[in-house]
């Protein structure tokens, strides 16, 4: 998978020196190109890993970015707004991610979504404690966790 | 805008002198380096401002092209405030190792070497 | 509208209120945490502030600044934590 | 390529304290190469002097970027001769630092330190850069903090609070200085100086720029009433550190006074009245402050205090003659005073105690010592013909011809005074019986030290005592010299024409 | 501090920031930046790293002291200003330049081992200085 | 075009920003204000970071520009969760609207003064 | 010349060396010293005589007009002839009266040092060579005075004699320079042709006050007289030598000296002749009530110092003659009665002349001395002493007006001068021996020899006073400034000079015999001592001793705080006045100044308001974030103002300040807030009235024109020929590298401090400092 990477960005820059443009678009352009050219030219399922991986990872920035806005515009809404109407509280969310990677990725985009924030780990590695300022269901607030960024971690880092 | 930033030197100054005449040894750091600070930007007001026009040569140039400000007090303050920060961590270190031996942070009440022997 | 005129008299003026607003909760308190939450938004949205001047003035280099403001802001957040916790209640 | 000879006092001196960085715990090799490189130093130091005297001022541009643009150096006489007295001074030290300091210190650093502390004396004595000057300041201050501080007892400790904050104060006032003068001329070249201040039209600027050097320098030279730090820390630390402090550190001060004051600021009758009263109440308070101290360290102190004041008075007075006073007795002042404190140290070592109500016996135990102590004590007071009376010609005789009656008062007292400390000190130490001194549990006294030590220790006092008796009685060679230093600096022309190359 | 997360990405931290250190080193001569401002940032590299994973560990990443970095820094930038007297009998600090342009570093002069003395100075005085410090608490 | 892009991402991102200066301002207690404002301004910064490198519209700027936006989605929620857990530890009162605290007791059996390591250095104390 | 003076420095420095084999026979030979030299100059006696000056020159200090001018004539020649020729019985005497003493090697070192000195001082025609000598020889009778130096009374008493001398000495050293000065030269031979100009010269009463002061303090004139008495704690052949016969009377040929130069003017007699006669008085009336032998000694000494002053005083031709004669006569009988003193102290272990009596059954030679010394000073015919008294009376009869009353202080004071040296020279040998004394015996020749040498010759030249008149007393009256037709004769007739004698002689015995010296009245007078000069210059020691303590207080109090007050309020007061007195107001020139524009004035803002915010935060951490929030402000400004390096600098470095502060806070102490109000206020307006004048300044600043030559040269160089575009970096690298060279060694010992200060633990052996 490193490999695949590796070939893709040589060959970008093959591309970009062949064009001589340094620009930013030229370069997007010609890791997208290089993309196709080795997708089109890999077989074996080993190798696919890579082709199935950066889709999902493009997958989990446009799911990240849509929970950003989304989230950002509920606290516009709480903000903005005269009255509070949070139910904040804090959560244990038991992990099935293993990694300590997996985990600081995990908290990190619960972190960077506002309204929640990731206050600590426990010592087993086994419960994410998120602070929530909304929650009015402690199941359904860790389903929302579990099926959202953890899923998508655990998809894309396995 | 040179008026506001001159108020602003002497304010540094004069917060400066004042919290080293505060009798703590906390104080008197910060006291320290609010006088730093004002020292470093006296030099950087008297040298002239200038906005947005960075003493860096553009692009392809070899020499300015366009207005800019004065590289030397820059330079300066840089060496300034790397000394100042020098001394700063000495200075913090000192106090922190004299108030553990001396077990006070009342500088009035450190007086002993001026004491007759 | 120009660009230039559009982000002098509006959007560097919106950063400066939110400046504003941070900087009471940097004043008000009450607690130590919230005045270091307070400074860190002040460094965030000074990255803003210089991204926004530095398309005024037209100088890129600025954007050097930002980088090292996200690198080295968040090491002082750090340390804070680090004595928040730390520290035994001698302060209040 | 004789103008490369202006910087190699301070490529030895740096050298030296990198090398030594090196060594880090290895004291023995610490203390070879710090002798070594002292004397080497010593060796360039001549080589420059002697190329000095005969060839006239030199001058390099680091950079080769021509002046005012890069960094100057500089070595007129007074500066050759400054780095000369630094390089004496630091050989003598550097060998009693070697017998003196206890291991424990050296393994921290002591030595790289103090070849620091050296090659920022003689930066500061050489640079013809305002900005630059600030910078072996700083690094003078800083080196000074750490040998101040190091061992951290708590006599130190307190001491270094006080040190440390009127220290960054008058380097702050210093900085002050130099963004007004920057702002006033735009340039830093002290060469370059001296015409761009004397064309500025707005004199008040110009004479409030001039007191603000003479604050900032004032607290580093310890004038009245700017020296309270000294007091506080110059009997705290050990007794080779004192000597170096108490030889050169105020003098820097002094030199750098000397300098602004004759080559870009002119002194108006303002600040030649400010300068004289300072100089008057520098003397008395150093006078006063000594006679009611018992600690031997203190004394000397106070009389490093009151003799700045006698350089002052000269460089107040404003006239090539009163110049000519001032470098002499800072000439002196630098040998003796720092001899001064190795001696207190001797004293120290064989009697594990610094109070003189307490000591006594020195002349009975010890009557070759005590006859080389004499030396430096009587040349401090100026016992003609010794060295510490010839300035004072100079000084009252231009009293005279310029009717500072008051600044002769001053001189006349503080030479009273300072005969009377040191014969009561003479009195206490050497010829009283003393008190029986408690033994101090593994204290190292001198006795129970090596040869080697001993002679580390005493070489360097006979060597400076040596020096002082050429001073008093080769007083006039030394005259020419500093006849020659005040003519130079009066007349500052060949300066600004080797710096500007013109 | 206990916690993973910061361990965690302090250890992503670590090789980005130095490699980002001497990017903002040798840029420095065209850009901001600078053997200053890259040793300080290579040292807060090292001091999150500490902060998180605690001082015995960035020791053993360091392996030597870095105190050892201020002489080898020193030794850097003197020579590089003192190699005119050596080499051309020109004054010292006066620029000796490789005559020809290099990628990412441009020309390649006695400046530049001056600011990578600068550099190693700094991370090494910041480096003593706060691990003997935080080891003192 | 162009400068209408700008505009916009620009406006955008200055919104956020004001939010969370409001929000900073208005919430009750210190987790809420941490959890509307620190990283609304991320979002908002990041537009107008990108709203910067679309005007020079060069690749030395980009990467710098996508350097620090990288840089501050990497320590900004590690800051967060610094402050908050640091937070927590002291003690810094829950809003009393909260409902419900899975680490109530977490930190505070051991006392007010949770134990924490005196040290940096808490990996060389064990032993 | 210069060999002879530098002989008496030459044996004292070999004596540093040889000083362990220097015992018993060597001692004696050392005498071979002085004697030497007194056969030298008497070998010019006949060259002096005929007027001529013999000269010697080498240069030393040109540029300071300071050279070894030598000049010996007749004032040159009687001193000389008493310095050695006095020294060669003293060096003799003590070989046996310090014999086997452990320091007799100091000893000799200082009186050989002392000879050279004062050899130096009376044959120095340089001006300032002469102060030189004059202060070795202050210094000499220091350590002379001290010797004895394990004994408190001695040392403080060596101490006071310094004190009084070394003061007098600063004084001659003013008064030569200021002479020097108006004369244009250091010559004394020339400024006696140029006396005309200096005595009108405005300087002139000031040159006189100082050298007197010089003259009265060395040759104990009232009041400053009270060091003498102290300095007899020296070792007789010490009060012999220097307290007596020469040391003393610098102060007298210093006038002489400067007669011709000086004198003939109403100040320089007036008050000489008050001075002198209230000295003499004073002190002679004094001699009455002292019991100590040296003590009766030493006052009546200082009565005829006061003697000679007031002749000097007086001026003519009979007072200078007389002034000579006196000298001669003085030194002979003095050191006579000096050295039996001294033989009496050593054989019977005391000094107490109510208790020694009868000594001539078992020392008859010294009773002999004593007995003829007595005689000489209370001025009997025939010996010297009668025609030294003839003299004096001879001369203030010649006064005019005064002379009655002049005539009548010289009885007084002649009368108890003999009543003085009838005490200590007749006294001890008469009446019964007790028997405490009898194992006293005469000690060996070397000791009452000279005793008796003296003595004789004071016989002699009284029978002949032609062996002095022609060689010696005219040779000085004409250096003196006088073309004397004066001759010395014993036998003047029957006139009221010899009347006044027999009156002298017979009220003299009549006291000797109906006033015994007892201890009662020296009690008595004792009460009057805190009235005494002596008490009074102590009293004033301890007021400003007490003063000293006060001043140096006040300042070095300890206290930070007020040193750093200080220091500011001196800045703000001199700098104040500088910027406001010159002009009517501070221009500031508005009109240069750049437009303020919102988002500057908002960072201002924020970073004043961060600034209260630091001074008012309780809290050490509230602080130090609000000095984060400073920094950052700061940063930004740097940013508005073009200075990207600037703000990547502050800002890197504002944070790792920060985790600093952090790191140490917590072993830091509580955030103290101490001061009360009224601290605070003061504080406040001293620290605003420094801020405003910074202000005010850089605003003035501000309004000059600019000069960018230097960072124009950067800016156009920076890349042409430094290869760089970032012309800060290039100025901190390549411009202004030193600077940054010595930045980093600053960054490195403050490294190594910081590492010190933590990591060196002193062992708890270590912990006292012990180097
Ligand atoms: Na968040
Ligand atoms: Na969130």
């Amino acid at each position: 998978m490193k490999n695949r990477f590796l070939a893709n960005l040589l060959l970008t820059f093959i591309w970009v020196a062949l064009t001589g443009s340094f620009t930013i678009a030229n370069i997007l352009f010609g890791f997208i190109l290089s993309y196709f050219v080795l997708f089109i030219i890999t077989r074996g399922s080993g190798r696919a890993r890579y082709f199935k991986l950066v889709p999902k990872l493009i997958g989990f920035f446009f799911y990240f970015l849509y929970q950003l806005v989304k989230a950002n515009v509920q606290v516009a809404w709480e903000v903005g707004t005269p009255k509070l109407h949070m139910t904040p509280g804090i959560v244990g969310v038991p992990l099935d991610v293993e990694s300590d990677a997996q985990i600081t990725l995990l908290a990190n985009m619960i972190t960077l979504t506002p309204g929640t924030l990731s206050l600590d780990v426990s010592e087993d590695k086994k419960v994410l404690y998120v602070y929530s300022m909304y929650i009015t269901n402690r199941e359904e607030f860790i389903r929302d966790i579990k099926d959202g960024f953890e899923k998508r971690i655990l998809e894309i880092s396995s | 805008m040179e008026v506001l930033l001159a108020i602003m030197v002497g304010t540094l100054y004069a917060s400066g002198i004042y919290m080293i005449l505060r009798r703590s040894l906390v104080k008197l750091i910060i006291g320290i380096i609010l006088l730093g600070n004002g020292a470093n930007l006296l030099i950087f007001l008297l040298g002239r401002i200038a906005k947005g026009s960075p003493p860096i040569i553009p692009g392809d140039s070899k020499v300015f092209l366009e207005a800019y400000s004065d590289p030397l007090p820059q330079a300066l303050i840089l060496t300034a405030i790397v000394i100042s920060f020098g001394l700063q961590s000495f200075a913090i270190v000192l106090v922190k190792r004299a108030h553990k031996v001396l077990k006070t942070d009342d500088l009035d009440e450190m007086n002993a070497t001026d004491e007759y022997s | 509208m120009t660009l230039d005129n559009y982000l002098y008299y509006i959007i560097l003026p919106a950063l400066s209120i939110a400046i504003l607003l941070v900087f009471f909760r940097f004043f008000k308190g009450p607690s130590i945490s919230d005045r270091v939450v307070a400074v860190d938004l002040l460094v965030t949205i000074g990255i803003g502030v210089i991204a926004v001047y530095s398309i005024l003035s037209h100088q890129p280099t600025f954007l050097d600044i930002a980088l090292i403001l996200a690198l080295i802001g968040f090491l002082a957040t750090v340390a804070y934590s680090f004595y928040i916790q730390k520290r035994k209640d001698r302060d209040k | 390529m004789t103008e490369q000879l202006v910087i190699y006092p301070l490529i030895t001196q740096m050298l030296l304290a990198i090398v030594l960085m090196f060594f880090w715990s290895r004291i023995q090799w610490q203390r070879v190469v710090s002798i070594l490189g002292s004397l080497i130093n010593l060796g360039v130091a001549v080589w420059l002097f002697v190329t000095v005297w005969q060839g006239g001022t030199l001058s390099i541009q680091a950079g080769n970027w021509e002046a005012p643009f890069g960094i100057t150096f500089v070595a007129d006489t007074f500066s050759a001769t400054l780095v000369l007295l630094t390089s004496i001074a630091g050989v003598a030290v550097s060998s009693f630092s070697a017998g003196s300091v206890i291991p424990a210190r050296l393994k921290f650093g002591f030595f790289p330190i103090f070849h620091f502390l050296l090659l920022g004396l003689n930066g500061a004595f050489l640079t013809g850069d305002i900005f630059n000057l600030y910078v072996w300041f700083e690094i003078i201050i800083i080196t000074s903090f750490v040998l101040l501080t190091i061992g951290g007892e708590k006599a130190q400790l307190e001491g270094a609070v006080k040190y440390f904050t009127l220290n960054i104060l008058a380097s702050i006032v210093f900085l002050t200085a130099i963004a007004v003068l920057y702002g006033l001329t735009g340039s830093l070249n002290m060469a370059d100086l001296a015409s761009k201040v004397a064309a500025v039209e707005n004199r008040t600027l110009v004479q409030v720029n001039a007191l603000l050097f003479l604050v900032g320098f004032g607290i580093k030279s310890a004038l009245f009433p700017l020296y309270f730090w000294l007091p506080a820390s110059y009997h705290t630390p050990p007794s080779a550190v004192s000597a170096i402090f108490g030889g050169l550190l105020t003098k820097v001060g002094v030199y750098a006074l000397i300098r602004v004051f004759t080559l870009i600021f002119e002194v108006d009758p303002f600040l030649e009245n400010v300068l004289l009263a300072v100089a008057v109440l520098t003397l008395f308070s150093g006078a006063v402050g000594a006679i009611v101290q018992n600690n031997i360290r203190k004394i000397f102190s106070y009389l490093v205090i009151c003799h700045i004041g006698y350089m002052i008075a000269g460089l107040g007075m404003m006239t090539e003659m009163a110049i000519t006073g001032a470098i002499f007795y800072l000439i002196h002042d630098i040998m003796v005073k720092t001899n001064l404190f190795m001696m207190s140290g001797v004293i120290y070592k064989i009697k594990a105690n610094h109070n003189i109500r307490k000591l006594g016996d020195f002349y009975a135990d010890h009557p070759k010592l005590s006859l080389l102590f004499a030396i430096p004590l009587f040349s401090l007071v100026g016992i003609p013909p010794l060295s510490g009376f010839w300035p004072k010609l100079s000084l009252i005789s231009e009293g005279w011809n310029t009717d500072n009656f008051i600044v002769i008062a001053a001189i006349i007292f503080a030479s009273f005074i300072t005969l009377f400390v040191i014969v009561k000190l003479w009195g206490e130490v050497f010829w009283k019986t003393g008190e029986k001194l408690p033994e101090v549990r593994n204290f190292p006294y001198f006795n129970k030290l090596t040869g080697i030590k001993k002679a580390q220790m005493l070489a360097p006092i006979i060597f400076l005592s040596v020096v002082s008796l050429y001073l008093g009685f080769g007083a006039g060679n030394i005259q020419n010299l500093a006849e020659r230093i005040a003519f130079e600096l009066m007349d500052n022309q060949e300066y600004i024409n080797t710096v500007l190359s013109k | 501090m206990k916690t993973i997360i910061l361990r965690t990405a302090s250890n992503y931290m670590l090789p980005l920031l130095l490699v980002f250190s001497v990017f903002i080193l040798l840029r420095g001569h065209y850009l901001p930046g600078g053997g200053f401002v890259g040793g300080l940032i290579a040292s807060i590299a090292f001091v999150l790293h500490a902060f998180a994973n605690g001082l015995g560990d960035t020791r053993q990443l360091i392996r030597f002291h870095p105190g050892f970095l201020m002489p080898a820094g020193l030794t850097v930038s003197f020579l590089s200003g003192i190699s005119p007297i050596i080499f051309a009998g020109k004054p010292l600090m006066t620029g000796l330049w490789y005559p020809h342009h290099l990628p990412i570093v441009g020309n390649l002069g006695s400046a530049l081992f001056f600011d990578i003395g600068v550099y190693l100075v700094v991370l090494g005085v910041t480096l003593t200085i706060i691990f003997t410090i935080s080891e003192s608490v | 075009m162009t400068d209408t892009i700008i505009g916009i991402i620009a406006t955008l991102g200055t919104v956020f920003v004001l939010l969370a200066g409001v929000g900073i301002l208005r919430m009750p207690d210190t987790y809420l204000r941490m959890a509307v404002t620190t990283k609304a301004a991320t979002l908002g910064i990041g537009l107008i970071l990108v709203a910067a490198a679309i005007y020079f519209n060069d690749l030395s700027t980009t990467t710098r520009v996508l350097a620090v936006i990288i840089f501050i989605l990497l320590t900004a929620p590690v800051g967060a969760h610094l402050i908050g857990k640091a937070s927590y530890i002291k003690g810094n009162k829950l809003w009393e609207k909260t409902i419900m605290d899975d680490l109530d007791g977490k930190y505070r059996k051991t006392g007010k003064n949770i134990s924490l390591p005196r040290n940096m250095d808490h990996d060389k104390e064990k032993h | 010349m210069l060999s002879a003076i530098l002989l008496g420095f030459i044996f004292s420095i070999f004596l540093v060396f040889a000083g362990k084999y220097f015992k018993g026979k060597l001692a004696v030979l050392s005498s071979l010293v002085p004697l030497v030299l007194f056969l030298y100059f008497l070998s010019f006696i006949p060259q002096v005589a005929s007027g001529e000056v013999i000269r010697a020159n080498y240069q030393w200090v040109p540029s300071l007009g300071l050279n070894l001018d030598f000049a010996l004539d007749g004032l040159s020649l009687l001193f000389s002839l008493l310095i050695t020729g006095i020294g060669f019985l003293v060096f003799a005497y003590t070989a046996a009266y310090l014999k086997g003493h452990d320091y007799l090697d100091r000893f000799y070192g200082y009186l050989g040092m002392f000879m050279g000195a004062m050899l130096g001082l009376v044959l120095s025609d340089n001006l300032l060579s002469m102060f030189i000598f004059w202060e070795l020889t202050s210094i000499s009778s220091f350590f002379l005075i001290g010797f004895n130096n394990t004994s408190e009374a001695s040392r403080k008493s060596a101490v006071l004699a310094l004190a009084i001398t070394g003061s007098g000495g600063f004084l001659l050293l003013a008064g030569s320079l200021l002479l020097g000065g108006v004369a244009g030269t250091y010559s004394i031979s020339e400024m006696v042709g140029l006396s005309d100009s200096i005595v009108q010269s405005e300087s002139y009463l000031w040159i006189v006050l100082l050298i007197f002061g010089a003259a009265f303090t060395k040759s104990a004139q009232f009041p400053f007289h009270f060091w003498l008495p102290g300095a007899m704690k020296a070792p007789t052949p010490v009060s012999t030598y220097l307290h007596s016969a020469t040391m003393v009377k610098a102060g007298i040929y210093l006038l002489l000296r400067f007669t011709p130069v000086l004198g003939g003017e109403d100040i320089w007699n007036t008050t000489l002749i008050t001075v002198g006669g209230i000295t003499m008085f004073y002190a002679a009336v004094h001699t009455l009530f002292r019991t100590d032998l040296k003590g009766v000694l030493a006052y009546s000494t200082i009565a005829v110092l006061g003697l000679l002053v007031f002749l000097i005083g007086l001026g003519t031709e009979y007072a200078l003659t007389a002034a000579a004669v006196y000298i001669i006569v003085h030194a002979l009988y003095k050191a006579t009665l000096f050295l039996v003193t001294g033989i009496i102290d050593h054989e019977t272990g005391m000094r107490d002349i109510t208790r020694i009596a009868g000594l001539r059954k078992v020392m008859f030679p010294v009773a002999i001395a004593g007995f003829l010394a007595a005689l000489s000073s209370a001025g009997m015919p025939p010996f010297v002493g009668f025609i030294g008294k003839d003299l004096v009376y001879e001369s203030t009869l010649h006064m005019g007006t005064w002379s009655i009353v002049l005539t009548v202080l010289a009885i007084a004071t002649n009368i108890l001068v003999l009543y003085a040296g009838f005490v200590a020279g007749i006294k001890p040998f008469t009446g019964t021996l007790p028997e405490s004394f009898s194992k006293v015996h005469l000690p060996g020749f070397l000791m009452w020899l000279p005793p008796v040498v003296l003595a004789v010759l004071g016989l002699v030249v009284g029978l002949f006073p032609g062996i002095i008149d022609g060689p010696l007393i005219q040779p000085v009256v004409s250096a003196v400034g006088i073309d004397s037709e004066l001759h010395l004769k014993l036998w003047h007739g029957f006139n009221t000079v010899l009347g006044l004698s027999a009156l002298t002689l017979a009220v003299g015995f009549a006291m000797y015999f109906l006033i015994k010296p007892s201890k009662s009245k020296e009690r008595g007078v004792a009460r009057f001592d805190f009235i005494s000069p002596l008490s009074l210059i102590t009293s004033f020691g301890s007021a400003f001793r007490t003063f000293s303590n006060w001043w140096t207080r006040i300042f070095q109090n300890g206290f930070l705080r007020n040193y750093v007050s200080t220091i500011i309020l001196f800045l703000v007061v001199l700098v104040g006045y500088s910027l406001f007195s010159d002009h009517d107001g501070i221009p500031i020139d508005f009109s240069s100044f750049s437009r303020m524009t919102y988002y500057e004035m908002i960072i201002m803002g924020i970073m004043f308001l961060a600034i209260f915010f630091v001074i008012g935060a309780r809290s050490r951490l509230t602080a130090v974030v609000a000095m984060g929030v400073v920094g950052y402000a700061i940063c930004l400004m740097f940013v508005i103002y073009s200075a990207p390096d600037l703000a990547m600098t502050q800002f890197s470095i504002d944070t790792l300040t920060v985790i600093l502060f952090v790191l140490v806070l917590s072993s830091l102490p509580k955030y103290l807030s101490i001061s009360d109000y009224k601290m605070k206020a003061i504080d406040g307006v001293l620290s605003v009235a420094f801020g405003i004048l910074i202000t005010l300044i850089a605003l003035e600043v501000l309004g000059e024109p600019v000069n960018k030559e230097v960072s124009n040269f950067y800016a156009d160089n920076a890349y042409v020929m430094a290869k760089g575009k970032n012309v800060v970096n290039v100025i901190l690298v390549d411009f202004r590298g030193v600077d940054t060279l010595m930045e980093i060694s600053v960054l490195t010992i403050a490294a190594i401090g910081v590492f010190s200060l933590l990591k060196l633990r002193l062992r708890r052996d270590d912990r006292e400092l012990k180097d």
